[in-house]
């Protein structure tokens, strides 16, 4: 394992740059705060690229900054260390957030709080590359817990709105509870190593001493650790903040909601693989909770009128592709989906932060409409990218949603009833990715008066990083073909890390060709339905929102309604009578009473106290008294 | 009974009679007069212990600086010249002493009985040499201490009884 | 010779002695004396011990004893006097800000 | 034991003899050194059986029986106990001191060495002025005890003037202390037979000048005497502390205070003239340094130091009675400023100044 000291300067330049910003940025003015957000987060991709040029086939590089807690045998250091698995992730972490803070500046360019922003975007970068860098579980932990505080100040960025700050504290809410088991989690394994003998955190010495766990043990600790992944990564049962969180700005939306820190689980299971591996049964867990989510989130992203809010459930539903290629054992081709995914989720993203600005902050579909013609960059781009995530042929998302869809069907772990529920769920993202890009971009104008005379495309500084980002969603996507066509370079990179388990499954040629039809069979239907819904004419969105079915789906299965039946008010009405009864009459009933009895008490004994230096002399003099005969008499 | 001890009881018999003197007379200057005889006797008792030095500093120090000290802020505030004797205050406090005086007695009446002047010592003991040997050479530093000490109540005290303005 | 515990009963003697005059009496110039006189007790056991002993330690210590208490009388008569200035007493009954 | 005993009682009793009736005519010296300097007759009245020409009669016999005679008053409202007491604080160390003072070098009667000082202690500086502090006593008790606000000005006067040139006399005898190195005064006197550079006698004087000069104005100051008689202070608070005293009483203050200023004569010859040292005189006779010698039996050479010693302590006597008729009084405050503010500084530097030189000399041993 080789050394590096530049290592430490990928996540500490977005650091250092958040807190001049922080500092200085009011009396440097937005744009240079702006200009040194992006040098700063381009610097770090600069900085990625470099480590991966350097990494040595099958290795690592690691940097170890200084010791972080020594209380022997354990002991932590904070190091970073970059193998396989976290180059990936480091490019798209910084390439993405680069494109996407280039995009800001012209996104965020009137907004008072653009300094903020800037800053907090920043610190965002920071701790996920403190998340993807780290060398140790607690250090891993400590960006995970960062990025969860960034995404909450992100997401109430406009506190002035006050559902935004509950959208917020939803967030960070839910997230609690997810990082509750994670802490679990790790605390168990730290628990139960240290029982074997090896106290440590350590991930390389985990791997190492992996084996050493009991089966049961690794089922517990990693249900624990999925448990923080649902909640990070918007799994069922905690992916109902995710679509809340849309409340923040659209390119936070896409770096974060979208492109990196939700996929802050995927990372962290395929980062524990050799764990996970060792447990079968949270594995089959993994793999029908991503199934389930993917397909739920799928269907609620059909009826839903929010520009945003359809790609939140979309990400939710992609989400739910990698868990499930984590769950069949397939980690590679869910990082591979993780990162063709950040390219086109993040672009769709960006787009309707384009449409949201050319209409000044409307963000209904059903006010929108024709818009091709007014905004052709965005469109474009748009169509590139939906092309992608419905996984038309050559595009990353074909890539990486047919392998998913193949180890789902022919990994040992896999099931044909897994298979069906993606490929299904594959037909419905292509029809609600199309029913948005029809509904939005096609059709007559339905924007309001005011604004529709106003609608302009949006400047260079945000659509230059759209062609980007369109390009990596079809080109993103060639490095992981299938062995049949031209080969998976990816496949031979991610294969020192996950080993030969990374890739489960090897079929016949002629049942992949089968099913890689059968995928763009049911997408080109979804593509189709979507065209005779909304892409024709006018009528037909109310005609279907009518119907009952449309309704359940539009009200997202009443799953908010549910928890909030279920978990929020008894929990309120608990601590309401916490508040009003418990705490008033008994806590404060025995602290009042204590407090009661020493004031009775010491009003009376108070009396000891004369003032007169004589009285207390003469009281010390019969102690030192009784004290001499105590050890003469006894 | 030997000259000594002789010697012993009669001083000891007025260290005695003086410092309960001191401590029942309602004159502050009576009380005062009263202890520096008891401070003389003492010293001639330090005296008869072999240590000259000591004795001839507790006279120098004691009687002749300490002492016309007291009688100097005695006379200085010149308070209401007697005060009260409260009989059950007064006999609480002797009952006490006496106590504290019988327990003494009981904890000296347990240890071996050995002479005073039991070990054997050299020529000059307790004189100038001697003592200056041990502070100036053993104990320099508490000896240090001690002078910054006596500086510091010197400034003390001048800050104390300035008056203000 | 003189015993040793002769030596040792005088100076319990004036020491509790000391002890009364503390207790009882209500000038504070007073008490700061029968403190003098407590002194003085211990500084005869010290230099009984010292003769009894055969070393100097007991003499250097009742040296010690006699600077502190130069000091101690020194501080506490400037206390007096400042307290009598204003407060017109020596009594220590009256002085009794410290009560509940 | 009996003779030894009996020598000691002799020679205490020589002592007290001598220091009191030197004190008793320095009582009529006094006068007559007034009247010197202001250039009359003086005391010339006292006749005894028509005896009158000799003035010593007056203050020898005729004072001493006309206070006895007068009237022992007590203030009414004072304390009896105290305000008899005080003139015998007063009186008592002035005399007790005078024992440690030698007055000559060894004797030798029959085989037997007769040390010519009342009392050789080991630490006899130290006892000079633990006796010397409690002369103060004798003021401050006597002030205090009748009950007249003069006596106490005085006495408070007396008590603060006192303590303070205590300390500037103790820190001037500091530097004949380091020289001669040791506290005991027979033994000072004896080095101070020593000749510097071979003609030189190794008095204090020589070669502690300095502190000579401090060590006389506090010694002055001690005996509250003119220029530092603050506490009897006639043109301010009556006559001070003893303002209340008669008769007997006062007599015993006089002399007292008399007796004192022989005692600091005494002293200033044995700490800085030599003491009972006749230069380049030995205990077999005179040896010159110009190379003569002139052997002269035991008993002359003890005469003529005794003589030589009383010389010395009658010559600074009358000085003192020379400068209480030259110098005017001090304000109070002005009192106080010297002790503490010039006195007590230079006999530290005093101090220093000489440990600095022998240390240089010893070659920082």
């Amino acid at each position: 394992m080789e050394e590096s000291i530049l290592l430490r300067f990928i996540p500490l330049i977005p650091f250092f740059a958040a807190a001049l910003n922080i500092f200085f940025g009011q009396r440097w003015g937005r744009k240079r705060a702006g200009l040194l957000a992006c040098a700063a987060v381009g610097l770090a991709f600069l900085l990625s690229l470099w480590a991966v040029s350097v990494l040595p086939p099958g290795g690592a590089i690691k940097d170890s900054v200084f010791t972080w807690i020594e209380s022997e045998p354990f002991r932590a250091d904070f190091a970073f260390r970059v193998d396989a698995l976290t180059a990936v992730m480091l490019l798209a972490i910084t390439g993405v957030g680069f494109l996407i803070h280039v995009y800001s500046l012209g996104y965020m360019g009137h907004d008072e709080g653009m300094i903020r922003y800037f800053a907090y975007l920043n610190l965002f970068i920071f701790f996920m590359l403190l998340l993807v860098m780290a060398d140790n579980l607690l250090l891993l932990f400590v960006g995970w817990e960062g990025v969860g505080l960034c995404s909450y100040l992100l997401i109430g960025f406009w506190h002035q709105d006050h559902t935004n700050t509950i959208a917020g504290n939803k967030a960070f809410v839910v997230n609690r509870i997810g990082d509750f088991g994670f802490l679990l989690g790790l605390l168990f394994l730290f628990w139960e190593m240290g029982r074997q003998g090896v106290w440590t955190l350590d991930i390389g010495q985990l791997q190492q001493s992996a084996h050493l766990l009991s089966s049961e043990k690794a089922v517990v600790i990693t249900l624990l650790l999925f448990f923080g992944a649902t909640g990070k990564s918007a799994q069922i049962p905690l992916y109902v903040w995710l679509p809340d969180a849309m409340q923040g700005p659209t390119p936070v939306s896409a770096l974060i909601h979208a492109a990196t820190m939700v996929t802050a689980g995927v990372y962290m299971t395929a980062r524990l693989h050799f764990l996970y591996s060792m447990a079968p049964q949270t594995l089959a867990v993994i793999a029908t909770v991503g199934a389930l989510t993917a397909f739920f989130a799928a269907t609620i992203a059909l009826a839903q009128n929010d520009i945003k809010r359809v790609l939140a459930y979309s990400t939710v539903s992609q989400l739910g592709y990698m868990f499930l290629a984590v769950g069949v054992g397939a980690f590679s081709a869910a990082v591979f989906h993780l990162f063709t995914h950040a390219f086109f989720k993040a672009c769709l993203f960006l787009c309707a932060g384009s449409v949201i600005h050319a209409l000044e902050g409307e963000q209904d579909m059903r006010n929108m409409g024709g818009l091709k013609s007014f905004l052709p960059a965005t469109y474009w781009t748009y169509f590139i990218a939906a092309l992608a995530i419905s996984g038309a042929p050559l595009t990353a998302g074909f890539f990486s949603k047919d392998q998913i869809l193949w180890q789902a069907f022919a990994s040992t772990r896999g099931s044909v009833g897994f298979w069906f529920i993606a490929w299904l769920t594959a037909g419905l993202t292509a029809f609600y990715m199309f029913r948005q890009f029809f509904l939005v971009f096609h059709g007559p104008c339905r924007v309001r008066e005011p604004v529709r005379t106003k609608i302009h495309e949006s400047p260079r500084v945000m659509t230059v990083p759209l062609a980007v980002l369109a390009l990596g969603s079809v080109f993103a996507g060639w490095v992981g073909a299938p062995e049949f066509m031209w080969g998976s370079p990816w496949q031979r990179w991610l294969e020192p890390v996950f080993g030969a388990q990374g890739q489960a499954a090897h079929g016949e040629v002629s049942a992949e060709w089968l099913l890689m039809s059968l995928t763009f069979a049911i997408a080109a239907l979804g593509f189709f339905l979507a065209y005779l819904g909304y892409g024709r004419g006018a009528g037909v969105p109310e005609r279907i929102s009518s119907w009952p079915a449309f309704n359940w789906l539009a009200r997202k299965y009443y799953v908010d309604e549910m928890y909030d039946l279920i978990l929020v008010r008894p929990f309120t009405r608990c601590a309401a009578w916490m508040a009003q009864s418990f705490d008033p009459k008994f806590i404060d009933g025995v602290v009042n009473g204590v407090a009661g009895r020493v004031l009775g008490s010491s009003l009376f004994w108070r009396q000891v106290q004369t003032g007169n230096v004589q009285h207390y002399l003469f009281g010390f003099l019969a102690g030192a008294l009784v004290i001499l005969a105590y050890y003469l008499y006894a | 009974m030997t000259a000594p001890v002789l010697l012993f009881f009669v001083l000891a018999a007025l260290s005695v009679v003086f410092s309960l003197a001191v401590v029942f007379q309602r004159n502050p200057v009576h009380s005062a007069m009263a202890l520096v005889v008891t401070l003389f006797l003492v010293a001639i008792l330090f005296l008869t212990l072999d240590a000259p030095m000591v004795g001839i500093l507790q006279i120098l120090v004691y009687a002749g600086a300490i002492m016309v000290l007291f009688l100097f802020v005695i006379m200085l505030l010149n308070p209401e010249a007697l005060e009260r004797r409260r009989a059950l205050w007064w006999g609480l406090g002797s009952i006490a002493g006496l106590l504290l005086v019988f327990e003494f007695a009981d904890f000296l009446s347990d240890i071996p009985r050995q002479a005073a002047q039991g070990a054997a010592v050299g020529e000059g003991f307790g004189g100038p040499e001697q003592l200056a040997q041990s502070l100036f050479h053993d104990f320099v530093l508490p000896f240090e201490v001690a002078s910054v000490l006596l500086l510091v109540a010197i400034v003390g005290a001048v800050v104390l009884a300035k008056r203000e303005g | 010779m003189v015993p040793l515990d002769y030596y040792l009963f005088l100076s319990g003697v004036l020491f509790a002695i000391g002890v009364v005059g503390v207790v009882i009496r209500r000038n504070l110039i007073v008490i700061l004396m029968s403190i003098e006189l407590m002194l003085n007790a211990v500084n005869l056991t010290f230099i009984a011990f010292a003769r009894s002993l055969g070393s100097m330690e007991g003499q250097v210590i009742v040296f010690f004893v006699m600077t502190v208490a130069a000091a101690e009388a020194v501080i506490g008569l400037a206390i007096i006097i400042s307290i009598f200035r204003h407060r017109q007493t020596l009594d220590p009954q009256e002085m009794q800000l410290l009560r509940w | 034991m009996i003779v030894e005993l009996g020598i000691i009682a002799a020679k205490a009793l020589l002592v007290l003899f001598m220091v009191l009736n030197l004190a008793g005519v320095m009582g009529w010296v006094e006068r007559k050194g007034s009247a010197l300097i202001q250039d009359r007759i003086g005391a010339n009245r006292a006749s005894v059986l028509g005896f009158a020409g000799l003035g010593l009669v007056n203050t020898l016999i005729a004072d001493p029986i006309k206070f006895l005679t007068k009237e022992d008053f007590i203030p009414p409202s004072g304390d009896r106990l105290l305000h008899t007491l005080a003139p015998c604080l007063a009186l008592f160390p002035a005399l007790v001191t005078f024992a440690v003072i030698p007055f000559g070098d060894v004797l030798v009667v029959g085989g037997r060495e007769i040390n010519l000082q009342v009392a050789n202690i080991n630490v006899g500086i130290l006892y000079i002025f633990a006796m010397a502090s409690l002369s103060v006593y004798g003021i401050v008790i006597g002030a205090w005890a009748s009950n007249n606000k003069f006596s106490l000005l005085g006495g408070v006067r007396g008590a603060a003037q006192m303590i303070s040139y205590e300390i500037a006399m103790g820190l001037s005898v500091m530097g004949i202390l380091m020289v001669y190195g040791t506290l005991e005064l027979q033994q000072i006197v004896r080095s101070q037979g020593q000749l510097l550079w071979g003609w030189l006698p190794a008095w204090g004087v020589f070669l502690q000048p300095v502190a000579l000069l401090l060590f006389s104005a506090a010694a002055v100051a001690e005996t509250k005497r003119i220029p530092f008689d603050l506490p009897e202070g006639e043109s301010e608070i009556v006559a001070g502390f003893h303002t209340e005293y008669s008769g007997g009483k006062f007599l015993m203050f006089f002399t007292g205070e008399f007796a004192e200023m022989v005692t600091s004569a005494g002293l200033i010859a044995t700490l800085y003239f030599g003491g009972w040292q006749v230069p380049y005189l030995l205990r077999d006779g005179f040896h010159f340094p110009w190379g003569g010698t002139w052997l002269l039996p035991q008993l002359a050479v003890v005469l003529l130091q005794v003589g030589a010693f009383t010389l010395k302590v009658v010559f600074f006597c009358w000085l003192f009675v020379l400068l209480r008729w030259t110098l005017p009084r001090f304000r109070y405050d002005q009192v106080m400023r010297l002790g503490w503010k010039m006195l007590l500084p230079l006999a530290l530097l005093n101090v220093m100044v000489t440990g600095v030189v022998i240390v240089a000399l010893q070659g920082g041993r």
